[in-house]
């Protein structure tokens, strides 16, 4: 059995008296690409950030090729040779292509930055990637969310990695990048690094790992390599008792279609070159699904149908009424109250250093005021019900919402606009970084707020999940709706055949 | 300017500072000439009142004829800015430049070249800490003195010849600040009475001077007397307010600081109002003019002190009941034919307004 | 032909990820341009001179602001630390030419050193920037009215005659280039000095430091403090340079304002007069007041944007109390130039950063 | 009410702790120079609230605005602006003139920073020039009539049950902020504006609405502090503002608000007005030269921001 590169001999962590991790041992061996699972806030990020250098161990020893160490910061870490890439996270907006890919060690003349230089060694990097599309003196600012990722991996192999960290860094790829990553974590698997790889998705996981660890409540509990265990065993391991149905039954809907009125119709949607003409109808009950790759204009639309983008052309009638809504505001406070669960909960969502209260009532000051002046007593009601309804796993209400895990952060999200009692709710994503549990309930209260008459748009970047929950899912390319479907005609291979707008034949 | 001896043009108007006070000559220049007015800061009613004066004097049957181009432009409180402006009027070819200086000193390349260009430079008000430019002053110390030996003399006219006596000074750092307080406390020191000199800063602020002085009754009781530099208006507020009795107080020229003291002198409010008066700019225009038409000037040109006592205050005359408190009353100076008053200044337009 | 294709796309790409300062520079161009043609005595060494004098105190300071503002903060000290430096100048800049040296040498080591101090405290103190530098801007300003409690002191005559003129003045001065008239000098002979102090603190100041990785550490700071710490950058090391940097700046302005004035002020309500426009300079150069963009040559820009303003107040005729007015309506609409922008953005989103 | 001394509460404890180190020392003083205690007189003391009720009222509006993260240059001037325009008017239209410019300059610095987006630091700086060269016009044109209206007089100067009115100004100025802020929607949309304005937004707060409301409560409040000024002077004059800036700002965030929003309650700011005001004045006795004044004012921000405990370092 080879070395292990990297080595946690008792490792702990506490966040002012939470235990992060606790007593973990665990080994990575070079050439292995390395899956670590559990649920949110099993203590995956923290055990990366403590090898990269982000954070420092309370108790315990970290150990690189035999040898104790201990990383004084991210520079370190790398240096030592230990590459970590962050969801979305380490790439600076405001500097070119090339700075980034370069940016901590740059090639130097005369002790300065050389500029020419730096741009050929990003376009050697950026081809390695296959992205010879991507400018590099362009600033990462002006490139689409899958391009920034692609920058970030050649970023990474610039720098030579003995490890390299994906913490959720694949969300918002393409397909064919995805097979581009596959193929260089195979490359640099014979090669004799070692990857760690963290997803919530376990088809990825299964694609392309060959070691599995899963950790629970901040312990390391089992690694095992794949194919020793079956999915529903390693579920088990992560949340620590069984899982049933990942998805409620679906109500049977034949015949109803042609019968309701929809809530919500669009006709030739058009903003700018995102939409290019979307038809889309939603009907109280229905969870709709939008499918399709990242970035054709999914966000755009649930933007635009909740009022936050300008100029956006086509008719719309929401609850009969004509036209869009003129901002958020608007869009909460009309007869048909609209409801959005953004994509980015914490930029988006949530006022991360305000208390769980006050984020639980954001949108509905009008509801427990009496007159200009919030009524305490109603307030404190709202909150309970919120909590109670989406069993939202707190403290004390007066924490910050930050102190939470990332899926009772986005439960946060759900139970404030169910506040308003919205008509109409349109997810972006919603289940993104969650742990399989906490999807479960997403689920289930998605299926819920339908049969009470809730109408639900539903975007999605796992197909899974668009078969599971929805009545119909609309497909989009380009801006525009290329397929329709509904009931059992949606599929895995109807889906990304949809997506990559090719016929189902050929697929 | 070539050194030259006395006596110089009109010493009624343009009186030599002392004995020993030099005299400038510049080559007699061909009229009409062109002059810039350089101010620092604006802001204050003080600053207003001044640019009004110079652009009415400007106007005057006296000048108007002598002057072909007359700009006035205010730098704020930044050095370089002003540098920059007078340099620019050189530049510009401008024959004289009246400036009020925002550091009494740092104007040795200007001076300098002023000279190289034959251009008459005219600080007033804020003088320079030098004797190359001619300039334009009311005597700081003397006003100090006169402030201060009024003060004694009122209280000896009370029988009081100890006590605490509140001095409140000026914006820090100041040259005026500084000149005025040597003359305070000189005659103070001097005059044999057991004084306890309490001082505080009001930056000759009407508000700052209001609180500090309430602060200093607040924590020293009563006060004998009096003697503000500026911000007289604060001071009798501060008085009033706290139900003080009325002492003597020495003070500038406002006409709230006037008023005042018309209307409470009976009650023990025995005030001395001297001011700096705006209308120096008037009298450095002149004096510039002077300099360029070749006549002989002193180097440094002493305007008297415009001093009204409490028992020579009349209304209409030197202080207006019906106007704002903020102008100042004195800005004629008859023996140099600046005979723009106060209330003609800042009330030019009052009945457009009401 | 490939070439010169490949040289225009780099311009436009230069002007779209530069719009602020291209439109900056435009404008200074014009207003400058137009200022010497109503000038009596336009375009002409004299007046060249008068410009640089004005601006370099102003220009060194914008320079200074821009490094907080880079990293997403801001200095509310650079005025005070111009005051404390002019103050100690007025103090040392005299005596033997070693010793005048020496003096230059300790005043910009106050400066730096004070903006190190700055940076200590936002970075270990954990202070925001904005109210760090309040405070320390408070204590500066102490600190010169201790050395100069009133106005005054003694800097060389020469050296301040010769700093503030020509190259054909300087060379005169201390006698070398035959006094100013040899042949190799002629080109330069009109050259205000003022004009190539900045220059020469830009270039060997802020060119090397752009092209550091601390340089560039600033710049990932203000664009994603958070990103850059996990790219391994040195952030503190970047923010005390910052800071340390700005001080240094400063110091030159207060410097020059001793050599200017050949005095020291230690004037309140000029420190502050200056720590403001050095904001308004860095916004009106295209710098963003969130960081991450722009640059001291932009704020450089700035500055004299802000200068030639008020020089035409000098060469029209306009009511000197309408002069505070306009001053003001000017500055607004400039600043607001960058609203065009924002009344575009269809995306309401792309508005909060 | 329970005092916990979270992150929240610890400003306002160590505030007010430090305001009776300032009162003890002052004390000291004046017992070994003059043998009086006057400073813990209740004389004294009203005298202070009542002379700190300007700076009180200003300090409220700037809070407004820098819990949105934001900042108002503009108050100075404001404040100028609103007195001198209130006495050039007169009579019993001064004081609805007064405010009526205070919400037309907070409305324009609102629709600046919200509509047109412009950093609030910039653009409220050029509305300050702007508005100081409109009263620098409007004195040199019109010579307006600057005296206080027996309102404004009373306002400011009288006392009732013993008490100075202008204390009960604050008070009531006070009474009403602290009550947006705690039991109104718009004082938690200002809080959640404040602390990420994207979420708020998308939350259905109409944030554009909420940051005017702000500047226009900050420019009301300079207003309503010209108005008592005017009356504690007895007249309007230029510059009557410039005092009140940078000492609004160091008491709004020695009061423990955070200066990029979101965070701080009003009670901090009216313990670090108070620990300001009496700081001045302690100083003021002490003839304490204006550079010794500075170096002690830096010297206590900076002090008391560490004590209050560091902000969080930027990881992730
Ligand atoms: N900065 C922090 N401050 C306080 N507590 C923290 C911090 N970071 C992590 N924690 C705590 O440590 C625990 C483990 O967090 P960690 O980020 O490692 O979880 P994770 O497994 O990565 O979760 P996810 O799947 O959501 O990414 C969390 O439950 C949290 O309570
Ligand atoms: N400042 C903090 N204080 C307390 N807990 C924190 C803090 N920051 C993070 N945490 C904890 O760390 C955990 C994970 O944080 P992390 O940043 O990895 O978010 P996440 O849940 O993984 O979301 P995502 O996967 O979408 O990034 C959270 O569950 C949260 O409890
Ligand atoms: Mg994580
Ligand atoms: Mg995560």
């Amino acid at each position: 059995m080879t070395e292990a590169i990297v080595e946690y001999r008792g490792v702990s962590k506490y966040f002012a008296g939470i235990r992060a991790l606790e007593g973990v041992d665990f080994k990575c061996r070079p050439g292995s690409v390395h899956a670590i699972l559990g649920e949110n806030g099993a203590g995956k990020s923290t055990l990366i950030k403590i090898m990269a250098g982000v954070l420092q161990p309370d108790a315990g020893t970290l150990l690189m090729e035999g040898k104790e160490v201990s990383f004084a910061g991210p520079q370190a870490a790398v240096n030592a040779g230990i590459v970590c890439m962050f969801q979305e996270l380490s790439l600076i907006p405001d500097l070119s292509v090339a700075d980034n890919i370069s940016i901590s060690s740059p090639p130097r003349r005369f002790g300065l930055i050389d500029r020419r230089a730096q741009v050929s060694r990003a376009e050697e990097l950026l081809a390695r990637v296959r992205c010879e599309d991507v400018d590099p003196n362009a600033l990462v600012r002006e490139l689409s969310l899958s391009r920034r990722q692609m920058v970030e991996i050649a970023k990474a192999l610039g720098r030579n990695p003995k490890v390299l960290i994906l913490d959720e860094a694949t969300s918002a790829l393409t397909a064919r990048d995805v097979r581009t990553v596959y193929g260089l974590l195979g490359e640099l698997k014979d090669a004799g690094v070692a990857s760690l790889f963290i997803s919530h998705r376990m088809h990825e996981v299964e694609a392309l790992c060959d070691t599995l660890s899963v950790f629970r409540n901040g312990r390391h509990i089992e690694t095992f390599q794949k194919g020793e265990k079956s999915e529903r065993e390693i579920v088990r391991l992560m949340i620590g008792r069984d899982v049933d149905a990942q998805f409620p039954p679906k109500p049977d809907r034949t015949g109803e279609a042609s019968t309701t009125e929809p809530i919500l119709e669009v006709t030739g949607l058009k903003w700018g070159n995102r939409l290019n003409g979307i038809d889309l109808s939603l009907r109280r009950g229905e969870i709709v699904g939008l499918g399709g790759l990242d970035g054709q204009g999914q966000k755009e639309l649930l933007l635009a149908l909740f009022g936050v983008l300008k100029d956006v052309e086509g008719d719309v009638l929401i609850g009969g009424q004509k036209g869009l809504p003129s901002s958020p505001a608007t869009a909460k406070n009309a007869a048909t109250r609209m409801a959005l669960v953004p994509e980015d909960r914490k930029t988006e969502g949530l006022m991360l250093d305000m208390s769980i209260a006050d984020n639980l009532l954001v949108s509905s000051f009008g509801k427990i005021s009496r007159g200009p002046f919030i009524d305490p007593g109603r307030a404190a009601a709202e909150i309970r019900k919120g909590i109670a309804k989406l069993q939202i796993k707190i403290g004390s209400a007066d924490d910050p919402v930050m102190t939470l895990s990332g899926g009772n952060q986005q439960k946060v999200v759900l139970a404030k606009w169910l506040m308003i009692d919205p008509d109409i709710i349109l997810l972006n994503d919603p289940t993104r970084g969650i742990d399989v549990g906490t999807k479960q309930e997403i689920y289930r209260l998605m299926r819920e707020l339908a049969n009470e008459g809730k109408a639900i748009l539903f975007y999605s970047s796992d197909y899974a999940e668009l078969i599971g929950c929805c009545d119909r899912v609309s497909v989009l390319y380009g801006g525009q709706v290329v397929s329709e479907q509904s009931g059992d005609g949606i599929t895995e291979e109807s889906l990304v055949a949809a997506s990559l707008n090719i016929g189902v034949e050929a697929a | 300017p070539a050194e030259v001896s006395g006596p110089g043009v009109n010493p009624e108007c343009f009186a030599p500072w002392s004995a020993d006070t030099k005299f400038f000559k510049w080559d007699a220049k061909p009229g009409p000439y062109r002059i810039a007015v350089v101010n620092g800061f604006v802001g204050n009613t003080w600053r207003i009142q001044m640019i009004k004066t110079a652009k009415a004097f400007a106007e005057d049957p006296s000048l108007k004829e002598k002057i072909s181009e007359f700009k006035v432009v205010s730098t704020g409180t930044d050095a370089p800015a002003q540098l920059g402006a007078i340099e620019d009027f050189i530049n510009q070819g401008y024959d004289a430049i009246v400036t009020i200086a925002v550091s009494p000193d740092g104007f040795d390349r200007v001076i300098r070249l002023a000279d190289k260009n034959n251009v008459v430079i005219v600080p007033f008000d804020n003088v320079l800490d030098t004797d190359k430019v001619m300039q334009v002053n009311e005597d700081q110390l003397k006003m100090g003195r006169m402030w201060a030996e009024f003060t004694v003399n009122e209280l000896k006219k009370k029988g009081v010849t100890s006590g605490k006596i509140l001095e409140v000074r000026g914006l820090p750092g100041n040259s005026v600040d500084r000149d005025r307080s040597i003359g305070i406390n000189e005659v103070l020191d001097a005059s044999g009475g057991d004084w306890e000199v309490v001082q505080v800063v009001g930056n000759w602020d009407d508000g700052t001077t209001q609180k500090v002085v309430a602060d200093a009754i607040a924590v020293h009781g009563e006060f004998v007397a009096v003697v503000g530099q500026g911000g007289s208006n604060g001071v009798v507020q501060a008085l009033k307010d706290a139900n003080h009795p009325w002492v003597p107080v020495a003070g500038e020229s406002e006409n709230g600081f006037r008023k005042a003291i018309a209307e409470y002198s009976d009650d023990g409010l025995k005030g001395i109002s001297i001011g700096q008066s705006p209308g120096l700019v008037a009298i450095a225009m002149k004096a510039a003019v002077s300099a360029l038409e070749g006549n002989v000037m002193p180097q440094l040109i002493s305007v008297p002190l415009p001093v009204a006592t409490y028992d020579q205050l009349e209304d209409g005359k030197n202080y207006w009941s019906d106007l704002p408190d903020n102008f100042f009353t004195v800005n004629e100076f008859p023996p140099c034919g600046v005979n723009i008053s106060g209330p003609e200044i800042m009330s030019q337009t009052e009945e457009d307004v009401k | 032909m490939k070439q010169s294709s490949t040289r225009s796309s780099d311009l436009k790409r230069w002007l779209s990820q530069n719009t602020g300062f291209a439109a900056a520079l435009l404008l200074f161009a014009i207003l400058f341009l137009t200022y010497n043609v109503l000038h009596p005595r336009g375009f002409s060494s004299a007046v060249a001179i008068q410009n640089a004098n004005e601006t370099v105190a102003i220009a060194f300071v914008a320079m200074a602001q821009t490094l907080p503002v880079l990293i997403g903060g801001l200095d509310l000290s650079v005025g005070a630390v111009m005051t404390l430096t002019n103050c100690v100048a007025s103090e040392l800049l005299t005596g033997s030419p070693l010793q005048i040296l020496l003096g230059a040498v300790l005043t910009l080591l106050t400066g730096t050193l004070f903006g190190f101090m700055n940076g200590c405290i936002v970075v270990y103190g954990r202070i925001q920037p904005i109210i760090a530098t309040l405070a320390t801007g408070a204590v500066a300003i102490g600190l010169a009215l201790l050395i100069r409690p009133k106005p005054g002191g003694n800097v060389d005559d020469d050296l301040s005659w010769a700093l503030t003129n020509s190259v054909w003045d300087l060379a005169d001065t201390y006698g070398f280039a035959d006094g100013g008239e040899a042949w190799w000098l002629r080109p330069f002979a009109d050259i205000p000095v003022p004009f190539l102090l900045v220059v020469v603190v830009a270039v060997i100041v802020w060119v090397p430091f752009r092209r550091s990785v601390t340089g560039r550490t600033v710049y990932a700071i203000g664009s994603a403090e958070g990103a850059a710490y996990m790219s391994g950058l040195p952030i503190q090391r970047a923010k005390i340079t910052a800071f340390t940097l700005a001080g240094f700046l400063a110091a030159c302005g207060g410097l020059y304002l001793a050599i200017q004035t050949s005095s020291g002020n230690a004037d309140v309500q000029q420190a502050g007069a200056y720590t403001l426009n050095s904001i308004a300079a860095v916004v009106l150069g295209g710098t963003s007041l969130l960081g991450g963009t722009g640059g001291a040559i932009a704020s450089l820009v700035g500055a004299m944007i802000l200068r030639v303003i008020s020089f035409y107040f000098r060469i029209l005729d306009i009511d000197p109390l309408l002069q505070p007015l306009i001053e003001g309506l000017v500055l607004l609409t400039a600043v607001s130039f960058g609203a065009f922008r924002t009344l575009r953005v269809k995306n309401q989103l792309d508005l909060f950063r | 009410m329970q005092i916990s001394l979270s992150k929240e509460n610890r400003p306002i404890v160590v505030a007010s702790l430090f305001v009776g180190v300032i009162l003890i020392a002052g004390t000291a003083y004046t017992l070994s120079t003059t043998g009086t205690a006057p400073l813990l007189s209740v004389n004294y003391l009203l005298q202070q609230l009542q002379t700190g009720s300007f700076l009180g009222i200003c300090a409220a509006g700037m809070m407004m605005v820098i819990l949105l993260g934001h900042i108002d240059l503009s108050i100075p001037w404001t404040l100028t602006a609103a007195a001198m325009t209130a006495t050039a008017v007169g009579g019993d239209l001064a004081i609805p003139t007064a405010l009526g410019v205070g919400v037309c300059v907070g409305l324009l610095n609102g629709i600046g920073v919200a509509w047109l987006r412009i950093p609030s630091m910039i653009f409220t700086l050029g509305v300050d020039t702007v508005l100081r060269g409109l009263m620098v016009a409007q004195t040199g044109g019109f010579a307006p009539q600057d005296r206080a209206t027996p309102v404004m007089l009373f306002l400011a100067k009288d006392r009732i049950f013993g008490i100075p009115a202008a204390i009960l100004v604050w008070a009531a100025v006070s009474i009403v902020i602290a009550t947006l802020l705690t039991r109104t929607g718009f004082g938690k949309s200002l809080y959640a504006t404040g602390s990420r304005e994207g979420a708020a937004y998308l939350s259905g707060i109409r944030t554009r609405w909420v940051i005017i409301g702000a500047f226009v409560i900050s420019g009301v409040c300079a207003a309503i502090a010209g108005v008592l000024l005017t009356g504690y002077s007895a007249k309007a004059y230029q510059g009557m503002g410039n005092a009140f800036l940078l000492p609004a700002i160091a008491a709004v965030v020695l009061g423990g608000t955070h200066i990029l929003g979101g965070k701080g309650r009003y009670v901090g700011t009216l313990v670090g007005v108070i620990l300001i005001v009496l700081l001045n004045s302690v100083l003021s006795i002490m003839q304490m030269p204006e550079a010794g004044r500075q170096i002690i004012y830096g010297a206590v921000i900076i002090g008391m921001l560490l004590v209050y405990g560091r902000n969080q370092r930027v990881t992730s």
